[in-house]
This record gives structure tokens, C-alpha cells and sequence, in this order.
């Protein structure tokens, strides 16, 4: 990959447990102490410290002109941070959900992804854009959507998926780092679910590459997200039947890590991709076609896709029935290993 | 602007005529409606928040303290108007008709809890702020094309105004001089931020000028004052003049919503001077001698008693089904469709044995 | 598949020689003839007839209450016509490029799509949204986009395009007939391109349905809108090689016509995808995977793609070298023979 | 409303001072600079109208009509300000100091044409209609941060005012009262549709009420009082007051671009009765004792070889080069877009041969 920042290396250094949402929260901590650029803007982050927290006394620690709640406006305060970023600023945006930055679109498609280019890099819009994504929390309506694609169909932008709080933690400040403006998607169920070592002090993980979470030799599952945790149940069920699953956590979105997929897969020779956007036009697609184009050769079964159905994410009484299930990725498992 | 938008009000904190000349026009089979429904909505309420605090309902959006507006705007609708809610507006459609039962749902994640009684033209809760505001202005402008004295009128809260929807919304209804009311609750805060952070501008009514449609600003927590004048701005609607702004002053006495802590961002004291709406009514009532104990007495045990049914219908509600998710995308299934409902149903009959 | 409408027999009824924009404006004047809750709305679409004529004569003969100029404000247009069309008419709106219609993006993904499903049918958007798109007539930035994935990953709404007059005039009325919302995307290359017989009185496309636009027996080609031509330009070239190329002119994007694609790609056993929207993310994606998931013993080759690249469209002295072209999808058919 | 906001004039149609509280501020250099400026831009505008016709241009959007608002408000701007246009603003940006061989590049086709010189904060042209009135919002607000006394100002049309952006894009300057001015220019028709039908609200200038902010409405074809209202909004805006709205009542006098054909909706009698601005800037140097032969032989013959050696160069220019599109995207070209790249430059290569 051809980002220029680079994983650090930290063996030595301090660590802290900490919960995804808590590494979020100190990586905006530490980019706030180290670059008074940034600036943090969103509905209630605030006093109120973010409706997950993420944002929790930072406005507190740096005031409320670099914590800023903005009003109810994605538009606006998406379209303001554009002001700000190629006036000098680093804005870091919370998007309440994923589900609420459609009013925001046209300035992303049109603008945050653009103004590089149409300036011949004259103008450029370093902005990170953060959004909870995803289903699984017993959420109301719209809150739950993973349209990740809205964002990888757009050039110019770049899309980050962590699952884990080192990953949150390096992922989000590489992006703040990143001369380019950065979706940050921050899978909601991820955000409590546990606890990790995490450095306390500065680190990035590189945008566009993915991490191999479980080595195995027959299948390769690809996920992010939510989703890798889904993919190392059915990875454990498939064990017992002597199935040795090989899950990569793809972490990057957009530009994809095209070598760690056509490395496994070239390896394993079968593919199972989950996600829980809409199976019509998700990524899963475009991971079929890296493979189509990388690995055509080594496959032994078509590659299976375990995703969200096509249909609107349902209200939460019938979620649980939208989102790919262990169960569900077994049977892609098997389906591919007995092809 | 403050001073050209005066909060109108017909009765005072204690429950005092203000404007008299309302007197005759107030009785007490109108009193003992809007006592009724405050109170029934009320109960509601307060059910909804145990309820979720024993785990038997999802998160839920109180609206304690606004009684006064989405009841006294929902009686001044007619039958065949349209309503056009927020998640936080189950008060007024249920004043207008909607199903208990299906309240309760709803706020279970339950599809069922967005299908209005038939020939209720409740539209489902808008999620996404202020984006029903265009669409109560299209189903207005439907009536007027038909030909019909229908309105339509859209809720709101404070925040809401800050969306382009907002603008757009009344920019269109104003064009098209559209039978619609827009009906805005302001609650003091949306979420965590308060009204003067959303906006700079000192009232909500005078936002109305930027549409030269008239704007007009009144105690929320006043349920004649809120009644009339939504009747008015109907009758102006249903004469052909267009749409109408209404700023309702009232306050959101809890959280936000079950999962949100007020006390995060807002003092205890904040909104201790309001008076509460159903406690001015009743003061109002006893002023006036329209208190009846017996009445009330057979009201709280009625109330009671629908909602204790409701949430027993609810509990007893069928289990949601699977096929739903699939049946209502499309009014015929497309076959890619069909085939991961099948495959799924499969999946699940497997799964189940 | 399974729509409603079926294709109408009319060999022995009157046609005229129509271009693409002539049949669209003929299609919208006979439904404002037939159903008087046909109502069309949009900028500039009265007096002016559009800034591509499409609605040229329409207000003059059916008033400004059935053909309504509106404020420009494309939130507002879809979001009104959403309450029409729940109030019993049957909106068509234009917007005026597709580049246009992302401040509206937020009413389709959330209302549009969704009300059906959120009300369990009881309220339904018989709405038509037609979006001229695409690249290569000169227009000014943002007015060449062709992101209809924006459109096929959203559950709830169908998406066609037509190449040529005919399927336009019969696509467009079997939209308007539909009981859920259509996209229609109008490539703007073809408007005046070309003239064919196009029959004078009513008659429908069916939504869904692929067709076989050149029959061969090598390669399967796969294109839509204005892709049609470049691919038939390509066919023309690769037969002086003796490769004989078979066209799919795909007309529905949603749902897709995955009989057609997997009975030519079975038969052929190669496949090359051509469209102008960016690579990645593209349609193109969700077509390799129905030949991976259908086709997958049969290919010869991995599937080709010739598209727009994943950078935005450039300013128009650039875009012939954003666009897919003969010599380009001639490559890539080279490739898959000779693979 | 209309009563509200009066049409703010110094001069009146013939060139006289209606305001003469103004007369010392205007001396010959400014005169002369107004002169010189609009002559320019209007000399420009033609030229591209004409170079379209001949084919050497692209699409083009004329402004004639509009030169005093456009070089009335560019020259009220400090050299450190912000300037965020439209399509149609290249008046105001000529004037504010861009590049002419760029302009015409802009209309080319060509992506160089929106790279402005080096320490001029000009922003690209905004296509999607009032997306670009937060972005102001937002630089100007990055001025106020700074602590500097820097400004922006951000162009738009009537239509404009219909959009979500423009609606949040004001209410933000206002809640964080950043240095900014919002210069309407109201030409009347946004394409086809006249003013009447895109808002109910009779001025523009109203709409500052929404947000409790300054609003005024001037006439657009005065350059005198386009230059000292956008000059006194900047001053309340560097003086930490916050944003000013103004409509500049103007016309298009032209078609919408060079693809339209004004004739479809509006007579040939409308607008007749508008003084063309420079002809009024005319007969006010006249009536003062300002118009000097000489001087305007020698203006006008600078402006003819600027712009024909702009256009020479223009069509001297290097060819587009490829690479571009590829490498503006980001910083450092992602792996597969360079192989993209790649692909495409060797396939270039291998059919030139
Ligand atoms: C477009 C959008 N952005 C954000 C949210 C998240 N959200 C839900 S309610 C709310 C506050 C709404 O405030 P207000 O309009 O005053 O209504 P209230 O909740 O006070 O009734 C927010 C920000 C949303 N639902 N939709
Ligand atoms: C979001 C969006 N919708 C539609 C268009 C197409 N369009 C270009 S200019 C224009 C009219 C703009 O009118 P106005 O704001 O009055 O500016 P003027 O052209 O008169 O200077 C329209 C509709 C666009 N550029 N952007
Ligand atoms: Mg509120
Ligand atoms: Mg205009």
C-alpha cells in the first residue's frame, strides 16, 4: 500500500485496558494536546460528551471552541468543517449515525471528495469524518444501516472499519493524520464488547491494510467490523468439523488491501465474505471481483457471500434475522468446502 | 424579534383566564376532552418509561411536560386531516386516533407499531429530523389539488429547524400555498443542546418571515391557547391562504429519551418555573369549577384500565415474523428476493430442529 | 422475474421515428393523457421544457398544476412528491442531472425506499424520478456522474436505463405503472444519437428484463446506456479478428436480469463488463458475482471490467480518457479470449 | 416584507446622487476603478460569448447585468479575504484578482482554470447550487479562530436561497457569528423560473430574520451602493458581529448559459425598464465631471489587449495532461489506482502508435 504512514512499534511501551469507545476517546485526546488544529464538531458531543460517549470530557479538557457542538445540521456541519479544513483547521466530525449522514451526502460527493482534484491539490480537505454504523443494538429505525458503499464508490475519500480498540485507536489517528479526508465507521456493537491492551501514548495503524486474525489453511473469511467476531464463532463450529478457517479482518475499506486477500485465498483456495450491508451491491462484490482479477486461477468453489438480505434494515424486533449469523457463515463454509 | 413574536397564552400559570374572551368558547365538554387526553397520554408515558425500565420495552422517547401541545393540537384536527409525526409525538396520534396497542409496539421495534388504524391518515414517525416536513407539505397539496377542506400538519421540535428539510419544507408549502400547519415543539433542547445553541434567531416563530407565511408563538403548555390556534391556522389552511407556523413553548421535563441522561447537560433547576400542562388544566379546572372528583376518579380508573389492556394486547401481540422483513420492499417480490427469503427459511427450519 | 408488467405485442401498430428524448416526452404526454394522477414536477420543466426538452409542450397542454416548475430544491421536490404520492397521485419528478440528485439522497434512502416496508404496505411511493446521467457531451463538473450503485444498493426502489428509444418510451410508462418507485436513468449521449421506429401508442418494457442486443458466441459483452454503443463498436472490431461477441444490453440495473447473464455467459464462457461509472464499487461487481455465484464452472477467464477509473469524473477536456471506449473493451476482450 | 426592506440606492437611474452623504467618499479613483472594472469583466463576458459561438469555449454562463454588483462587492474585499463563487461569478473573482487566462481555461473544460494565484484565497466555482455558503461559514470561522481580521464572502443566486445549504449554512455564521457576507445576487430567474415562483416571500433580504442577522436590499446595478453596504458588512464582520445578509437586486440580461434559450420564458420586453449599470456608472461620470475621453480610449484599449493576449495564451496553453486525472485524487495514489494509471497511460501509448 502506498499510505505513507507506517505502524508503529511498540513493544515496549505502556498499555492500558481499554473498551473500543475509550481508545476512540483517547485518540481525539491526543491529537487534541498535540495539533491545536484539530478541532472536534458534532451534535452533542459536547457537555454531553456524545450519545456513546466517545467525545466524553473533551470539551471539558479543551474547551468548547475545539469541542464543539454544532446544531442539528449534518449539511452544515459537514459543510463548515470543509471551510475550516482548507483554512487550516483538522476538523474531526461526529455523525450521530451512520444513518444520519445522508443529508450531509451532496457535500461529501460533491465537496470533501473532491475539492483535491478540482484544485489540482491546490485546496485539500484533511477531515475525519466519524460514524457509529451498523445493526445489533436494539436501535430504532435508520440508526442501524451499514452503507459502507455510499463511501468506497466515492474517489477521494478513504474508508476505515476497525474492530478492535487498538485498531480504533491507530486507525483514528492515522486518519487525523492523513492529508485526505477519512470516513471512520465505528461498529456500534464493538464499542463495550471488550477490553485490550492498548498503548496509551501515540501510534497509528496503517490505512489500507488488512490484518489476518486467524491463520488457517482451507478457507479464507473475509470480514470487518462487527462481522470478524461472527466470522471467529463460525471459524471455531467449522474447527470441529476439521474446517480450518483463515479470517481476515479487512480494517480498511477503501483503498482495499488487495495483496492480503489474493495472498490467503491463493492459499486457502475458497472464500467466504460477510458483512451486513444489502448483499446487492455491498462490498462483498468487490471483493469477489479482487479475486476474480487476482485469483482466479487457485479458486476451487465460487466464492459465497453471508450478508444482510435486500431489504431496508428491519425494525429491532426482527434485526437478528437481518444480521449474518455464525449459523449462517457455517453453512457458507461448508458450502464452499464441499463445493 | 423577540418582542414581535409575544408568547400568546389564554390561561395563566395558575390557571386564570388571560384573555377572556375566550370564556364562551371553552365548556366542559371541552375541558373534560383535553383533561381526558393530557391525562390518558400522560399515563401513557409514564407507563412506557417502566415499562422499559423492566426491560419490556425498547428505548422510548418520553414527552412528559409537552401534553399541553400535542393534545391541544391534535383535537383541533378534523378526521380526515393527516398527521405527519416525530419518534416523539405518540401523544398527539394517539389524541388523533392512533392504536394503543400499537404505540406500545412500536417502541418494541415492532414494524406493526407504524401501521395507522384504516382510514387514520397517520404517517409512520419520522426518524430522521425534519424530513417529514416536505412531505406533509406534498400530502397537503394532494388535498388541495383534489379539491377537498383537508390539511395536513407536521411536528417538530426545536432542533428540527436547523435541517435543510426544514427550509425546503416551508419554502414549498409557501410557493404552492399548501393546506398545511407546521407544528413546532420547542422543547428547549434537542438532545443536549440547548435552543440558544441551535439557533441564533430569538424565536422560532419569526422564521416564518423568510417564507412571508404567518408565524405565530404561543404557550405550549396552555391547551386552550394551543387548540385555538391550531384550529385557526387549520381554518386559514382549509380557506386556500396556506400554511402556517406555530412555535409552541413548552419543555421536555425528562430525558430525552430512556437512554440519555439529562443531568449531563442541564441543572436540576433548569425548567423548575414552568408549570406543568396538566397541572395548570386542573388548576384551571378547580378555578373554574369544572373539577368533578367522581369524573376524574372514573377517568384515571378508565385510563388505567385501556392502557393496562394495551400492554397485556401487547405482551400477547404475535411474535414478529420473519417473512415481514421480505413481504413489504416491494409490492411483487423480485426473484433474487424470493430466493434469499427461501434460502433463509431454510436456513432457519435447520437451524430450529 | 417478476414484475407485473409485461412486454406489449404491437406489430401491427403505428410507430414513428422517434429519438430517445422525443420518446420519453411522448411517454410522459400519454400517461398524462390516461391517468390524471400523473403529475410531473421538477426544475425548469414547465415553460422551459426542461434543459433537455424532455417535458417540451407538456405544461402548455396539461397546465402548471399537472406539469409544476419548482423552487430548486431537490430535497423538497422528492420529499413533496413522497406526500403526493402517498396522497394518491403518481409524481414523476425530473432531476436535472444525476450530479443534482445527492441533497435528495437523504428522502430516497430513508423515505422513498422505505415507506412501504415501514408501514408494512399500508403506504406506498408510486413515485418515477428520471435522472439524465453520464459523461461525454461537454457539461460542466458534477453534471456527468453515473453513480447509479448509489441506487441499486437501496432496497425498496427498482433502477432502469435505457439505451434506446423504444426501451425508453416503454420503460418510462412501465415506471409509471409501477406500484413502487423507479429510478430512471436517461444517458444524455443518447437523447439525439439515434432514431428508431417507436410505436405511437402505449406500451411497456418490462422492469427487470435484459436483452440480447447481438447475438455471439465467444465473449458475452455487458453493457448499459450509453455503454451500448461502445460495446457495439467493440463487437465490430473484435468480428474483423474472427471473435464473435455477444451484447446484453442489462436496461434494469434493479433487479437484475440474472437469467439473461448467466445463459449468455454459459454459452460464451467469457465475460467482459463495461461501464462508465468508477471501477470500484461499480455495478460491474454485483455482475461478476451473479457469474461467480450462477457461471462459476463454465468461465474460461476471469471477468473483465472496462470502466471509469477511481478518480471523479475530470472536467470535460479530460473525459474521453475517464470513459470506457472501443479500443479500451477491445482489450479487454482480447484478454479473455487469449487468457 | 417588502415595505421592511427598501431598495437601498446612492445613485439613481439617470446617474444623479440620491444620496449625498456619499458624494465625498466617491473621488475619481474609485470612480475609475469601478469604470475600469466592469468595462473588463463585461468586455470578458462578451468575449466568451463570443469565443463559444465560434466554438473555442465551451458552455459558458454570462453575467452581463450584473458587473456592479460583481465588482461592486469584489472591491469592498481586503487581499486576505475569502471568495467563494459561483459559475456565474467570474466578474467578481476577475476583479478580486484571478487569473483571466484561467477563467477561460474554466470554460474549457479545464481544471487548471479553478487553481487560483498563489495567496489569493479564491475558491473554486461552486456548481451544485448553494453548497458553497457553508463552506464561507466554515473559512470564516477559521479566520475568527485564527484571531485575524480576515473575512469571506460567499456569492449566490435567487435560486440558490431554495436550497438546504443555504438555509444551514446561514443559521451556523449566525450561531458562531463568523465574519462572513452573503451576497445575493437576485437577477430574477434562476434558469427559467422568475423569483415569484421560487419563494412567496417578496424579498430576499427577509430571510435574514430567520437568523437574526442583518439583512439588506440593494440595487444591484449601483455600484456605488453595492461597494459601501458589502464594505460596511465587512466591517461589522471583522468587528466580530458575525454575517450580513444582502440581496443585490440585478438582472441577467443574457441567457441562463449559452446552451439556453431565454426566449422559452421570458418576453423580450422584460427587463426592459432595468438601466443597464454601466451605462449608469456612465451618465453619473458624465453628470460629475468624471467621464474623460482620453482616459476611457486608453481603458478600454488595456482591456482589449488583456483579454485577447488572455485568450491568445489561453489557447496557447499546454494540451490537458492525463496524469491529472489520475493524480489529484489523494496525496500518495493508492496501489490500485497507479496500476489504473498504468494500464491506461501503456494502453494511451500503444494505440498512438
Ligand atoms: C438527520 C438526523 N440527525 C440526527 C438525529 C439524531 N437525533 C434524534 S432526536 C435528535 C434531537 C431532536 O431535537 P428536536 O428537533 O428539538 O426534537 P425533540 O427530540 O426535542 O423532540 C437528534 C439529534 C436524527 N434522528 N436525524
Ligand atoms: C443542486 C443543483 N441543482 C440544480 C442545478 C442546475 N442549475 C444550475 S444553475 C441553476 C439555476 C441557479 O439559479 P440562481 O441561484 O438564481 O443563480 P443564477 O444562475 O441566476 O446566477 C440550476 C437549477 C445545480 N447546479 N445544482
Ligand atoms: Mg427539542
Ligand atoms: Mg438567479
Amino acid at each position: 500500500m502506498t499510505t505513507h504512514l507506517k505502524e508503529s512499534n511498540h513493544k515496549n511501551e505502556m498499555t492500558e485496558q481499554m473498551t473500543m469507545i475509550q481508545a476512540i476517546n483517547d485518540g481525539m485526546r491526543i491529537m487534541l494536546e498535540e495539533d491545536d488544529r484539530t478541532i472536534i464538531l458534532g451534535e452533542d458531543i459536547g457537555k454531553n460528551g456524545g450519545v456513546f460517549r466517545a467525545t466524553e470530557g473533551l470539551q471539558e479538557k479543551f474547551g468548547d471552541d475545539r469541542v464543539v457542538d454544532t446544531p442539528l445540521s449534518e449539511a452544515g456541519i459537514i459543510g463548515t468543517s470543509i471551510g475550516l479544513a482548507v483554512n487550516g483547521f483538522r476538523p474531526v466530525v461526529e455523525i450521530q449515525f451512520l444513518g444520519f449522514i445522508y443529508p450531509a451526502y451532496e457535500q461529501i460527493m460533491t465537496h470533501v471528495s473532491r475539492i483535491r482534484t478540482r484544485s489540482m491539490s491546490h485546496f485539500t480537505v484533511p477531515m475525519v469524518i466519524r460514524a457509529p454504523y451498523g445493526a445489533g443494538i436494539r436501535a430504532p429505525e435508520i440508526h442501524s444501516d451499514s452503507t459502507e458503499i455510499l463511501f468506497t464508490h466515492m474517489p477521494g475519500i478513504k474508508v476505515v472499519c476497525p474492530s478492535s480498540p487498538y485498531d480504533a485507536k491507530g486507525l483514528l489517528i492515522a486518519a487525523m493524520e492523513d492529508p485526505d479526508p477519512v470516513l471512520v465507521l465505528e461498529t456500534m456493537r464493538n464499542y463495550r464488547s471488550k477490553r485490550e491492551d492498548v498503548p496509551v501514548g501515540k501510534y497509528t495503524v496503517e490505512i489500507g491494510k488488512g490484518k489476518i486474525v486467524r491463520e488457517g489453511a482451507d478457507v479464507t473469511l473475509i470480514a470487518w467490523g462487527a462481522m470478524v467476531t461472527i466470522a471467529e464463532k463460525a471459524a471455531e463450529q467449522a474447527a470441529q468439523q476439521g474446517i480450518s478457517c483463515e479470517i481476515i479482518d479487512l480494517r480498511t475499506l477503501y483503498p482495499i488491501d488487495r495483496d492480503i486477500l489474493s495472498q490467503s485465498v491463493q492459499k486457502t483456495t475458497r472464500a467466504v465474505i460477510i458483512h451486513e450491508a444489502h448483499n446487492t451491491g455491498g462490498l462483498g462484490n468487490d471483493i469477489i471481483s479482487i479475486i476474480n482479477d487476482t485469483s482466479f486461477l487457485y479458486l476451487r468453489a465460487p466464492v459465497e457471500r453471508v450478508t444482510g438480505f435486500d431489504v431496508p434494515v428491519p425494525f429491532f424486533s426482527l434485526e437478528e434475522h437481518y444480521l449474518p449469523t455464525p449459523a449462517r457463515v457455517l453453512e457458507g463454509i461448508e458450502k464452499v468446502v464441499h463445493f | 424579534m423577540e418582542l414581535d413574536y409575544p408568547i400568546k397564552k389564554i390561561i395563566d400559570d395558575k390557571g386564570f383566564f388571560i384573555d377572556s374572551t375566550y370564556e364562551k368558547q371553552i365548556n366542559e365538554k371541552l375541558v373534560k376532552e383535553f383533561y381526558f387526553n393530557m391525562m390518558r397520554i400522560r399515563t401513557f408515558d409514564r407507563k412506557a418509561i417502566n415499562l422499559q425500565r423492566q426491560g419490556r420495552l425498547g428505548t422510548y422517547a418520553p414527552f412528559e411536560g409537552q401534553e399541553a401541545s400535542q393534545v391541544g393540537s391534535a383535537l383541533a384536527l378534523g378526521s380526515n386531516d393527516w398527521i405527519f409525526p416525530t419518534y416523539r409525538d405518540h401523544g398527539a396520534t394517539l389524541t388523533y386516533g392512533a392504536d394503543m396497542v400499537r404505540a406500545f409496539l412500536y417502541w418494541n421495534g415492532r414494524v406493526e407499531g407504524c401501521v395507522p388504524p384504516e382510514g387514520k391518515k397517520i404517517f409512520p414517525p419520522a426518524v430522521p429530523i425534519a424530513t417529514q416536513l416536505p412531505h406533509a407539505a406534498g400530502a397537503a397539496w394532494a388535498e388541495k389539488r383534489k379539491g377537498t377542506q383537508n390539511a395536513a400538519i407536521a411536528y417538530f421540535g426545536d432542533g428540527a429547524t436547523s435541517e435543510g428539510d426544514f427550509h425546503e419544507g416551508l419554502n414549498f408549502a409557501s410557493v404552492f400555498k399548501v393546506p398545511v400547519v407546521f407544528f413546532n415543539q420547542n422543547n428547549g433542547y434537542a438532545i443536549s443542546l440547548p435552543i440558544e445553541k441551535q439557533m441564533n434567531s430569538a424565536t422560532i416563530a419569526q422564521k416564518s418571515v423568510a417564507y412571508d407565511m404567518p408565524g405565530i408563538r404561543i404557550d405550549g403548555n396552555d391547551c386552550f391557547v394551543v387548540y385555538f390556534e391550531t384550529k385557526k391556522a387549520f381554518d386559514y389552511a382549509r380557506s386556500g391562504n396556506g400554511p402556517t407556523l406555530i412555535e409552541a413553548v413548552t419543555w421536555r421535563t425528562g430525558a430525552h429519551t430512556t437512554a440519555d441522561d439529562p443531568s449531563k447537560y442541564r441543572s436540576n433547576e433548569q425548567g423548575m418555573n414552568i408549570v406543568d400542562p396538566l397541572s395548570r388544566l386542573e388548576m384551571f379546572m378547580k378555578n373554574y369549577g369544572y373539577w368533578d372528583e367522581q369524573w376524574i376518579n372514573e377517568v384515571n380508573k378508565k385510563i388505567t384500565n385501556e392502557i393496562e389492556s394495551a400492554v397485556d394486547e401487547m405482551e400477547r401481540f404475535p411474535a414478529p415474523n420473519v417473512d415481514d422483513i421480505f413481504d413489504h420492499v416491494y409490492a411483487e417480490m423480485p426473484a433474487h428476493l424470493a430466493e434469499q427469503k427461501k434460502t433463509y427459511l431454510t436456513h432457519l427450519r435447520g437451524t430450529a430442529k
